[in-house]
């Protein structure tokens, strides 16, 4: 009981911050419209053209635009040592990890879900294809959630070069966009699909705890 | 309740002290002092099984902390030399994302009491980043009587603070040690808090 | 329990967790990871015309045709189909009958797949060019080796 | 063997072992070519162009071990705790990012006459450029970290991470369909190559493999040199 009351002070604090960082995620999201804006002038006005290669551009700046905010994933409390506080509050670095990417998963990558339908008026995509594009982005967001969750715990001592983590996220998300992208365009396959894709979710979900927990205690002993 | 015996320990093969006996008990207060770089901090992280010791150990209730890290959690609280309140929020918010992270009993005139001796009260509703350094040090103080529990750990604790909250902080010492509370904390500066013992590193 | 009884059961709780994971991407991706499709796995109803697939198989003996000097007509099969394909470019060196190919292109209609791309696929087989001759002298040459 | 764990006890291994090593590397490697270019036979469907074989499988192979000794070391490394396991991680990364672009470029070279194209992005092609990239992305964390202890162990923790692609790179030919052919050697099967075109092959990557472990030893010396001087 202490630790489901302890889970829900968590959220609550991590409410309250992002709600008083809201122009963050807000910046993430006019970043997403401006790459399409450029997109679309970019391309041209050849509406078929755009249709069909908008799945690919939607994933693609999904994947960008919330790379974007990964440095935020722990540097804040790391830095003003809210992660210790945690830690020694008796969460595990491990659950730490899971909490945190929950919490990125609702706070950063939801608000991109409800700008999809939009996105797609913009790029010509078929509505009925919108509800497709929503399961991948599902089940996708999670994965890139994990997946920075990883890369940022362990560039937290990395001063010099932050995009290397940026750069490991995406190079570990090819196989999500290759599945996400077909889920929209193979919809008879649609099953298995998912069931590829929320494989790959179990196999990051399972090995985030220990990465990015590890890191985290690496992290924090040598600061 | 907490012993070390035989500390030492070296990071990238470096020697930051060495064979450092300490033996914290109900009712004492341990100040640490030393010059920079004399790894007051260092043994600081250690009892919090931050920092891998190279040799010597530390128990906790007779037993190693290693094995026993989350009781002793439950009865430690660790201030940084940095704040850790949130600085967009306002002084009240984060009073509130305290009480309920740490699970608090303390009622609301206890947090106004000390915010009045804190002189903290006038700016409840203000944002933590338009406070003064050493206000929002104060205002991590809170910390200890919000979480309420027995062992403090504490680094420079007195640093960037005006002579009348050093007394502030002597008499809440006093108070903590009087109900069997004890405090480790690290110190750079004379004060004339009244400590049991004194370490040199 | 300890909590070094707690971190084992947790390490085994991952390995089961990565476990079935691996195990549903195997069988699920035995279907969807295609660089290609086989002609037999091309249902002629349910052809999307000019849409880009890519098709592999073996091209057809005696099917091959060259209409003129950069274009060529020929079947590819996976012996249980077979798909007409016209191609207009330069064919790679490996390519001739009864040799693996991969094209790339797009049906023009129900029946005719029109190339824009030919990759010859070879096996995972190595022998030297004599001892084929040989093979063949003495009637032992295997079909298999294709 | 426990000079593959402590450094002084590599350190006199690695003097007796260079030399030999190197010399053997360069026999293997002068008549390895030899039997590449003059002796060995051509190949009945793909002519001459099967020579190009001889580089690329090795360097295939050795990419793929390098990786599997990376990922043995990070877990010495970091569940037993063995400072070795590092320095090896340190200093073989390179080697194995070089042994991949060369079995990168000439698979380029040998898929444009065979294949008809240079790249292609199925499976195996795919998931070797990622391969590719994660020992990139292994040289740049060890450059950009300040603090060597951090460094070190969040290179091993992205080595054994990364190791999900290892599998993938291997058994991509046997799952999926792929314009890459499977394997020609694999330890269930007879070989499906002829004895005069395998023994050109174990002899290159013999040859390689002695290359890789000279180059190696003098990159962990080094590294052990550059840690002693860290130390005093």
């Amino acid at each position: 009981m202490i630790i489901l009351k302890k889970i829900i002070s968590f959220y609550y604090r991590e409410y309250k911050l992002n709600l008083s960082g809201f122009q963050d995620i807000l910046t993430n999201i006019i970043f997403f419209f401006v790459s399409i804006f450029i997109f679309i002038f970019s391309i041209g006005p050849d509406k078929e053209t755009i249709s069909s290669i908008g799945i690919g551009i939607v994933w693609t700046l999904l994947l960008l635009s919330s790379t974007l905010s990964l440095r935020k994933f722990y540097q804040d409390d790391f830095e003003n040592g809210n992660l210790l506080i945690m830690h020694l509050n008796g969460l595990s670095f491990g659950f730490i990890a899971i909490l945190k990417t929950f919490s990125h998963f609702i706070f950063v990558q939801m608000p991109f879900l409800l700008s999809i339908p939009i996105a797609c008026i913009l790029l010509n995509i078929e509505s009925d294809k919108l509800i497709y594009l929503f399961y991948s982005f599902a089940l996708g967001s999670f994965i890139l959630s994990c997946l920075g969750s990883i890369s940022s715990s362990m560039n937290l001592m990395n001063q010099r070069n932050f995009l290397l983590g940026s750069i490991i996220v995406m190079i570990f998300s090819v196989p999500v966009i290759i599945f996400s992208v077909s889920i929209v365009n193979l919809e008879e396959n649609f099953n298995s699909l998912i069931s590829i894709l929320f494989g790959i979710l179990l196999i990051v979900f399972a090995i985030n705890p220990w990465a990015s927990g590890l890191c985290l205690k690496l992290s924090l002993e040598n600061n | 309740m907490i012993l070390v015996k035989d500390l030492s320990i070296e990071r990238s093969n470096k020697k930051i002290f060495e064979n450092v006996n300490l033996s914290l008990g109900s009712g004492k207060i341990i100040l640490l002092k030393g010059k920079n770089g004399s790894g007051k901090t260092t043994l600081l992280k250690a009892l919090l099984n931050l920092i891998e010791p190279s040799s010597g150990a530390i128990y906790w209730k007779g037993k190693l902390l290693k094995k026993n890290l989350y009781n002793f959690f439950n009865h430690v609280t660790y201030i940084a030399d940095r704040t850790s309140s949130l600085s967009n929020l306002s002084v009240q918010e984060n009073i509130k994302i305290w009480k309920k992270f740490f699970l608090s009993s303390i009622s609301n005139s206890q947090v106004d009491n000390i915010l009045e001796t804190l002189k903290l009260d006038i700016y409840l509703d203000q944002k933590v980043n338009s406070l003064s350094f050493g206000e929002t040090k104060k205002l991590e103080f809170l910390r200890l009587i919000i979480e309420n529990k027995k062992i403090w750990i504490l680094d420079e604790p007195l640093s960037n603070l005006d002579n009348e909250s050093i007394d502030v902080m002597a008499q809440t010492f006093e108070d903590h040690r009087s109900k069997e509370g004890s405090i480790i904390f690290s110190s750079h500066q004379i004060s004339d808090i009244n400590v049991s013992e004194e370490v040199l590193l | 329990m300890s909590l070094r009884f707690q971190r084992l059961l947790l390490i085994l709780l991952t390995l089961v967790i990565i476990l079935s994971a691996v195990l549903l991407i195997l069988y699920n991706t035995r279907e969807n990871v295609s660089y290609f499709y086989t002609p037999s796995e091309i249902d002629k109803s349910d052809i999307i015309v000019n849409k880009i697939i890519r098709i592999g198989g073996f091209v057809e003996n005696d099917s091959f045709n060259k209409i003129s000097s950069g274009s060529f007509k020929f079947k590819i099969t996976d012996e249980k189909a077979s798909i007409l394909v016209t191609f207009e470019g330069i064919l790679p060196d490996l390519f001739r009958e009864g040799q693996g190919a991969v094209i790339e292109g797009a049906f023009v209609d129900k029946n005719i797949f029109n190339a824009t791309n030919v990759f010859a696929k070879h096996d995972e087989n190595y022998m030297p060019a004599s001892i084929k001759e040989d093979l063949q002298n003495t009637g032992n040459w295997n079909k298999k080796y294709k | 063997m426990i000079f593959l764990v402590n450094p002084s006890k590599f350190n006199k291994v690695a003097d007796y072992v260079f030399l030999p090593v190197l010399i053997l590397s360069i026999i293997l490697f002068s008549i390895g070519l030899i039997f590449a270019f003059y002796l060995s036979p051509d190949d009945y469907q793909q002519g001459s162009t099967v020579r190009i074989m001889y580089v690329h499988v090795p360097s295939a192979w050795l990419a793929l071990l390098t990786y599997v000794i990376m990922s043995l070391y990070s877990i010495a490394g970091l569940a037993f705790r063995i400072p070795f396991g590092f320095i090896i991680n340190t200093a073989v990364a390179p080697i194995g990012a070089v042994f991949t672009l060369i079995c990168i470029i000439s698979g380029s070279l040998w898929g444009k006459p065979m294949w008809g194209t240079w790249w292609v992005w199925d499976a195996r092609l795919t998931s070797v450029a990622i391969l590719f990239i994660i020992y990139v992305i292994i040289i740049f964390i060890n450059l950009s970290f300040e603090n060597r202890i951090v460094r070190e162990k969040v290179v091993a923790i992205f080595i054994l991470v990364g190791s999900v692609n290892l599998p993938i790179v291997k058994f991509s030919v046997d799952w999926w369909n792929t314009l890459h052919q499977p394997a020609t050697i694999s330890k269930l099967s007879k070989p499906s190559i002829d004895p005069s075109m395998m023994t050109p092959l174990i002899i290159m990557t013999f040859a390689f493999i002695m290359m890789g472990i000279a180059i190696a030893i003098l990159r962990i010396k080094t590294e052990i040199i550059s840690r002693k001087s860290y130390l005093s």
